[in-house]
């Protein structure tokens, strides 16, 4: 196990490695100046170079590289370009939206789709399947983003119960930061469970085939006992695979629906960064980014471990 | 990991701490549609910092009043010498800034300096360009000299980006701005708000309010829906007109509509190759229905202008009747030229809606004319990097806000490459005029030779669209800069 | 009154007719045999006896249990009694437990579902059933999980589940077919010192008439569905009344006509003399596989597969490879195809050294087990049957190629018109008669028969082994037949090598090896086949 | 046996139904549409469905349902040749990863796989566009790189699981080398696959270019697009909601319908069920 450890480890830092070399080339290629950005339309040219060197963008492409880098290692993400503050509590402060955002949309799809996929599962072929399919199927075909507007429309507009928009900080208040993001965590929730409940359900179908699945019932298990103690957990294996791609999904992929909302998460972070050339924190967002998804499928590999034996051996 | 854990534990701190405040009718909260990317207006160009931070926090020798004049602030009078080529200020005494320091001459002379200095990162560096050295008279007295005599001093120290700093705080305003305002910042919740208080040292009249806070929302619907939740008192730029109508029907709100400096225009590269004829200009100019944009784009919130000027200006010439639209003409005068049938022009737009919109419909009455368009839809860097910069277009639509600007098109290798000699001159002479009444009649020839040549297409001067609670008095009507003066702003009841 | 009984039990699935009114009975402490071939519906009369009917199945008639009309009971009350008075076991072991729960959870479940013990009691019993079962806690402790055991270990857990609570029914369905020959016999052993001890019934499952012969009371014979024939064994197989029951024994044991014992021995005889013709050698062949690194400092380990192997097959000899699971015969037979490179040895056919480009293939051809798997769907018969043409130096004109195509599918007992088939179209028995016709298309001078008929019903067997046997004849053909099944091989070569743990343990004439093994493996693997007793001589009365 | 029929048509009847209609829709608007998407005309803006303008008019006056006509090629196009970009790249790099399996090359591949999976794709797309600058052609490319390791990881997986089956051997008995085996053997097995996950990226691919076109980086004016339309009527929904209504609901019908489709195609193609039902 140890060894097996070490080795995804190894893996995994050398994708971090690659993916940060990818990330700054691109970088590198983006067209646009922060600092003649920043200081608008009448500014002169020895301005923008002053602010230039002030930025440390005259230095070559090698150091800046391993600047960045070892920068990182060592916690500093460098400083905002045009926020003039360190990345590093930009992205805490955002992260305070994104996490509990994906999160939180992640729980609802979660206690959404288990009930309606092992329902479905249970019943197969049944009006309860029949349905739970048709509405998943909707689920999945529907824009989230414009799942969202008619959210907008109805809960804060209408009827007004909660905001349109925007993100109070969570110092007003656990649950009144939680109100904010119930909306969105809806909007981002809907297709997700729609795609887990889909997932939960072709897999508990794919295990209940299984001859120990027979075996449990030759044992005198009723098919639901049978559905619960043996088929679940076989049928997790897929349904854990969804759910950790699901998590870095959320927690980049909200870009979207933050827009919608204009929530301060890391999605609308970036976008604004690249809009405003604000490359260092483009650059120090995406590799946070791409070492979530690493962590996350590394998580979702001991998982695999924890729910099937056959996993621990090592390979 | 360092961010990590610290954001997980404040999470979990705000899950512990859950109180609210109380609304009082001290507080106010004024709906941005665009955030700041810092707080220093000294060392960067975005409206957004002077929309928070000008007059509440930062004050300049003078400042702009809501109707534009220019009047005293730091300096409260100030003597015009050796015929307008040395003015001396005499600074209000006893301003302390918000952590205490003491407000001085040194300060005017650090600020002014370090504006103009080598190294300056000032984006409106060229306002202090006819400086030659400001000298410290005494504590409270201050001259600044100049290279010529210059009309537009006192104009140009009441912009925001000519405001006080003290030396030992200057390099932290970018997030932690201390200045000499009524107001005093506290929080920033980035992506969300700006929170401001009252300055109780204030040296001047004690400001009603006693708090402020700014909140940033871009999306009109959410902007629409924070001020019908009461979310948001007052949205003094409001970005949606779509939703104008329907506010102005709910008894609670008073929509102000009033002007900004923002003239809206098409602007062409006057040195690409087919709009170096002026009649390809004209033709275009033509072929614009001035109110189709006002009313698809803007919904019907716009002055039609037919010169780079803005009507509230008191000098102010409709030029409108220079290019009607008049879509024969337009064809007539592209057949003349050559170039009938078989003209395709890059038209890029930047992010607001005034252009995306706006230019959607420029190209289709374009193309009604016979002049084919491909547009490209541009963030604000990229705009600045091609169309601004590298002056690689055609035609781009964008809104020159910054007040009595007609003199960019004197500039040297400005973007749309105008280069009138004649035009250079004639602002150069207004430069140095002092008497009103030449200046006058400068400003109108300029009006009129920019209109004649028909250097841009001038489409409107963009509306500023207040929406505000009825309780509210005291919010600029207009925008004479961008600013959201907090200092006379109250609840009536 | 009989302890088990069936009457006009009908089932058919989606309108499907699968069981056609079956009447039988089973007395207490019984064994009764149900013998069939794949699809005489003998699984699915255990799966209705059990309530485990796939969806969309209908039931008429009556399954008597006791006192208990099993298949009018509700789920809850099925459940009460299976598991606990019925227990049963499946074929295939490797998938019958759950990979995620140990093998002591899996036991002790079945004891608590049924019995109200404590947990402490129930993990006594679950310990006593698998000591009984041959899984003694001490070696395999009740932490162990499915993956960790072997087939023949699960088989044994999943009978200790079966038995934990002394079932007056065992269900054994296949029980020993996906097992080894040597684990077999212990398996049988197994279920018949349980059967005696706790006096169970037990229903036996099997296509294997020698398997249930030794070990049933009562017969029934099943085909398409239907009871041909029942009754206590000895008769029924005596005198074998059923045209049906008379075709299974003939095919059970079948010598191909074309190639008996005597003219095999000629055979031989011819080519010994002819030592020159050798037309594969192995020599001193290793195979090797690498094994993951174990460890930080593990080597990156090999796993030798076959190891240190010579045999020659001569012109027109027919020699068998017979081994267990995992003892190499598998990687043997890849290496000789080419399909892997080996560490050190050499295998030579004609001379010419197998890895020495594609040429070599024209003389080594190959037969596979799997019927369904050797054929690539997409494509029609006459495009599978002429794959081998590719490797001739001149390919064949379309005409030709017509023209072979039809002169093997004929030479294989099929017709010309089967060419523009898909496979999916054919039976097992016919798919390997145009696996046959494709190794043959080439005129190699050796076919390698990589289980070619195990997976085969016995009819079906005997067929295609008559089939082989003239084509040796007509075709002047070698054979290397590789199999797990000790009786064909037996039947149907001149010469057996027997493999264990990569080596060849014993080699020789077929006759002399079987009748009388000298290495103490062969000797334990001979024993344990299964026999079909003499039954011309026996007493019908004898029971 | 009939309702065996209808179950394994179930799916697949309303899913191609749905798909010929959009289609159909985007090839006639070649021909025909009922008004011209080009011209505005603001007096006539925001119109709700009537018996001129069946689905109403958007905020220049130009008809709506005309403009999804048009903008059904945009969107469709955008899928389709990202699918194609998927499918052109992933399925060679798949199979040549599973007929090297366990080597280098397959190592490569894969981790090159896993590299671009470890990227989140909307960021991705948004880069590509701030790079490349915004437009149907950059958006094809973002949402086709991300189809490209879909295809090769499918490819490798169901390639691998065929490598070892008899008749892959008996290929290679017959001397063919691992080219011809896989394009001979290999991908006529696995087309059925393809296919199926084709429809479901096919109808990814029209969610991501409606998202793309919503924040701005799709298809570019004049050209009309489904996201576009629903990113230009955002601001609108609370005067005029039917201009969100309907360009969602038929990006909705697509995917719903490709979806269908998918799920009808693996139950029709698969031969197990065929021989099972």
């Amino acid at each position: 196990m140890l060894f097996y450890l070490f080795k995804r480890i190894t893996s995994l830092i050398a994708t971090l490695v690659v993916a940060s070399l990818v990330v700054f080339t691109v970088i590198e290629v983006v067209p646009g100046d922060p600092a003649s950005y920043m200081l608008g339309m009448n500014a002169s040219e020895d301005t923008v170079q002053a602010l230039k060197t002030e930025l440390g963008l005259n230095q070559g492409r090698i150091p800046r590289y391993f600047g960045w880098v070892s920068g990182m290692l060592r916690g500093d993400f460098g400083t905002s370009y045009t926020y003039r503050t360190p990345v590093a509590d930009m992205v805490s402060e955002r992260l305070m939206v994104s996490l509990p955002l994906a999160l939180s949309a992640l729980t609802l799809a979660i206690v959404l789709a288990f009930p309606a996929g092992l329902l479905a599962a249970s019943r197969r072929g049944g009006a309860v399947d029949s349905i739970v399919m048709a509405i998943t199927q909707l689920g999945v075909a529907i824009p989230n983003f414009w799942f969202a507007m008619w959210l907008v429309l109805l809960f804060a507009i209408k009827w007004q119960w909660f905001s349109a928009g925007g993100f109070p900080g969570w110092d007003i208040g656990f649950w009144g930061g939680m109100k904010a993001l119930t909306l969105p965590a809806i909007a981002l929730a809907l297709p997700q469970a729609s795609i887990l409940a889909r997932v939960l359900r072709s897999s508990l179908l794919d295990v209940l085939n299984e001859d120990y699945v027979r075996t449990a019932r030759a044992k005198g298990l009723t098919r639901r006992q049978a559905l619960w103690r043996h088929a679940l957990r076989n049928a997790m294996i897929p349904v854990l695979t969804i759910i950790g791609l699901q998590f870095s999904f959320l927690l980049a992929g909200a870009i979207i629906i933050e827009n919608v909302f204009f929530l301060p998460g890391l999605g609308r972070l970036i976008f604004q960064s690249i809009a405003q050339r604000d490359l260092i924190v483009v650059e120090s967002v995406i590799m946070l980014l791409v070492f979530a998804v690493v962590l996350v499928t590394f998580l979702v590999d001991i998982a695999y471990a924890w729910v099937d034996p056959r996993m621990r051996r090592g390979h | 990991m360092k961010f990590f854990t610290r954001s997980v534990t404040s999470l979990m701190l705000a899950a512990v701490f859950s109180g609210s405040a109380l609304a009082a009718k001290t507080d106010i909260t004024i709906g941005m549609a665009l955030e700041p990317p810092n707080l220093d207006p000294t060392g960067g160009a975005a409206a957004a910092i002077d929309e928070v931070v000008y007059a509440n926090i930062f004050e300049g020798l003078t400042r702009f009043g809501a109707d534009g004049s220019v009047n005293p602030a730091l300096a409260s009078e100030w003597a015009i010498e050796e015929e307008g080529k040395r003015y001396v200020f005499t600074l209000q005494s006893g301003v302390k800034y918000h952590d205490g320091a003491d407000f001085t001459a040194e300060d005017v002379k650090f600020s002014l300096d370090r504006a103009r200095g080598e190294d300056s990162t000032n984006a409106q560096k060229g306002l202090f360009a006819n400086i030659t050295d400001v000298e410290v008279i005494d504590d409270t007295t201050v001259a600044v000299n100049l290279e010529n005599p210059d009309g537009n001093l006192l104009f140009n120290l009441a912009w925001g980006d000519a405001i006080i700093l003290d030396s030992a705080s200057a390099e932290t305003a970018a997030t932690a701005p201390v200045g000499t305002g009524p107001f005093k910042f506290s929080n920033w919740v980035q992506g969300d708000r700006i929170d401001i208080e009252r300055n109780p040292d204030y040296w001047g009249e004690a400001v009603a309010l006693e708090k402020a806070t700014f909140k940033f929302i871009s999306e009109p619907t959410a902007a629409f829906a924070a001020l019908m939740a009461g979310d948001v008192d007052a949205f003094p730029n409001y970005p949606a007109p779509e939703n104008l109508p329907q506010l102005e029907a709910d008894p609670r709100f008073s929509v102000v509509l009033g002007s900004t400096e923002g003239e809206t225009i098409l602007s062409m590269n006057n040195k690409s190759e087919a709009l170096s004829d002026v009649r390809v200009r004209k033709a275009i100019a033509h072929a614009i229905d001035r109110q189709a944009i006002i009313d698809g784009a803007m919904f019907g919130y716009g002055t039609p202008i037919g010169s780079h000027f803005a009507p509230h200006h008191p000098s102010y010439l409709d030029l409108t009747g220079n290019s009607p639209f008049d879509q024969d003409a337009a064809r007539a005068l592209l057949k003349e030229a050559g170039v009938e049938g078989d003209l395709t022009l890059s038209l890029k737009l930047p992010p607001p809606a005034y252009a995306r919109r706006g230019g959607e419909i420029i190209a289709a009455q374009l193309r009604e004319v016979g002049i084919d368009t491909e547009i490209e839809n541009v963030e604000w860097a990229q705009w600045l990097e091609q169309v601004f910069k590298g002056k690689d277009f055609d035609l781009t639509i964008v809104s020159h806000t910054e007040p009595l600007d007609i003199g960019i098109y004197a500039r040297d290798d400005y973007y749309f490459q105008y280069d009138n000699p004649n035009f250079k001159e004639l602002i150069g002479a207004f430069n140095v005029e002092t008497d009103p009444e030449q200046r006058d009649v400068m400003l109108k020839q300029a009006q009129t030779m920019v209109s004649e040549d028909y250097v841009n297409g001038f489409l409107f001067q963009l509306a500023k669209t207040g929406v505000a609670n009825n309780k509210i008095e005291g919010l600029w009507a207009n925008q004479p800069t961008q600013a959201n003066d907090l200092t006379g702003v109250s609840w009536t009841d | 009154m009989p302890l088990l009984t069936l009457t006009d039990v009908t089932v058919s699935i989606h309108g499907t007719p699968i069981l056609k009114n079956l009447n039988t009975s089973l007395e207490a402490g019984q064994v009764m045999g149900v013998i069939g071939e794949s699809g005489s519906g003998k699984s699915m009369t255990a799966l209705a006896i059990m309530g485990l009917l796939p969806t969309g199945s209908t039931l008429t008639g009556r399954i008597q249990f006791d006192n208990l009309t099993l298949n009018e009971l509700d789920e809850a009350a099925r459940c009460t009694v299976c598991g606990d008075d019925i227990g049963m076991v499946f074929q295939e072991p490797m998938t019958a437990l759950n990979p995620v729960h140990t093998i002591g959870q899996q036991v002790i479940e079945c004891i608590r579902l049924h019995q109200s013990v404590s947990a402490k009691e129930a993990k006594a019993m679950a310990m006593d059933t698998l000591t009984r079962c041959g899984l003694p806690p001490d070696q395999f402790p009740l932490s162990r999980y499915p993956h960790e055991l072997s087939g023949g270990q699960r088989q044994r857990v999943v009978i200790a589940m079966a038995v934990a609570l002394k079932p007056k029914l065992l269900i054994a369905d296949e029980p020993t077919t996906a097992l080894d020959v040597t684990t077999q016999a212990e398996i049988l052993d197994l279920l018949r010192s349980l059967q005696q001890e706790n006096h169970m019934a037990l229903m036996l499952i099997s296509h294997d008439l020698a398997v249930v012969a030794g070990m049933a009371d009562h017969v029934v014979i099943m085909k398409d569905g239907e009871i041909v024939e029942q009754g206590p064994i000895v008769p029924v197989f005596k005198e074998l009344k059923h045209p049906y029951t008379q075709s299974l024994f003939k095919a059970s044991d079948h010598v191909p006509e074309q190639l008996s014992v005597s003219e095999r021995a000629s055979a031989r005889d011819r080519s010994v003399t002819d030592d020159a013709s050798a037309l594969l050698e192995v020599t001193n062949l290793v195979c090797e596989y690498p094994i993951a690194r174990r460890g930080w400092f593990g080597k990156a380990g090999k796993f030798r597969a076959v190891d240190d192997v010579s045999f020659t097959v001569r012109a027109g000899e027919s020699v068998g490879l017979v081994g267990e699971s995992g003892c190499g015969k598998s990687t043997l037979t890849r290496a000789i195809l080419g399909l892997m490179s080996a560490a050190s040895g050499r295998i030579e056919v004609n001379g010419q050294n197998i890895n020495e480009g594609i040429s070599v293939l024209r003389h080594v051809q190959v037969v596979f087990q799997d019927p369904y798997g050797s054929f690539n769907p997409r494509h029609k018969v006459s495009r599978l049957v002429a794959e081998p043409l590719n490797v001739l130096d001149t390919q064949p004109t379309r005409e030709q190629r017509h023209q072979q195509v039809t002169q093997m599918l004929e030479s294989v007992g099929l017709h010309a018109s089967d060419a523009d088939k898909y496979i999916h179209e054919f039976s097992g028995g016919q798919r390997q008669r145009i696996a046959i016709a494709r190794a043959l298309i080439i005129r190699p001078a050796l076919i390698v028969l990589d289980e070619a008929v195990s997976a085969l019903d016995v009819s079906v067997r005997a067929t295609v082994l008559d089939l082989l046997a003239s084509l040796a004849a007509s075709h002047g053909l070698a054979y290397l037949f590789i199999s797990h099944d000790l009786s064909v091989v037996r039947n149907v070569t001149d010469r057996v090598l027997v493999m264990r743990a990569g080596k060849i343990v014993e080699q020789g004439n077929t006759l002399d090896v079987f009748n009388n093994p000298s290495h103490e493996y062969t000797q334990k693997l001979v024993a344990s086949v299964p026999r079909l007793p003499d039954y011309t001589h026996a007493s019908v009365n004898s029971f | 046996m009939a309702s065996t029929t209808r179950k394994r048509f179930r799916n697949l009847v309303p899913g191609a139904f749905l798909v010929v209609l959009f289609f159909g829709a985007a090839i006639v608007s070649f021909f025909y549409t009922p008004f011209d998407v080009e011209t505005l005309n603001i007096k006539q803006r925001m119109l709700t469905p009537n018996a001129v303008n069946w689905l109403g008019t958007d905020h220049f006056g130009r008809d709506i349902l005309s403009m999804l006509m048009v903008g059904a090629r945009t969107s469709l196009a955008v899928a389709f040749i990202a699918v194609g970009i998927g499918l052109l790249f992933g399925v060679p790099l798949g199979l040549m990863a599973a007929s090297y399996r366990g080597g280098w090359i397959d190592e490569f591949i894969m981790r090159g796989n896993d590299l671009v999976f470890a990227f989140p794709a909307l960021v991705i797309a948004i880069m590509i566009t701030a790079v490349f600058g915004p437009g149907a052609v950059n958006a094809i490319i973002a949402i086709g790189i991300f189809n490209i390791p879909v295809f090769a990881r499918l490819t490798r997986g169901a390639s691998l699981s065929l490598w070892n089956r008899e008749f892959i051997m008996a290929a290679r008995v017959a001397g063919k080398n691992s080219a011809r085996i896989s394009i001979e053997h290999i991908l006529p097995n696995i087309t059925n696959l393809l296919i199926v996950q084709g429809t479901i990226q096919f109808s990814l691919g029209i969610l991501a270019e409606a998202g793309l076109s919503y924040v701005g980086l799709g298809a570019q004016p004049p050209t009309p697009s489904w996201g576009r339309m629903l990113a230009d009527s955002q601001t609108l929904t609370t005067i005029a909601p039917h201009l969100a209504l309907f360009p969602g609901m038929v990006i909705v019908l697509t995917v719903l319908g490709l979806n269908l489709l998918g799920d009808g195609l693996r139950d029709w193609l698969d031969p197990r069920l065929r021989r099972e039902r």
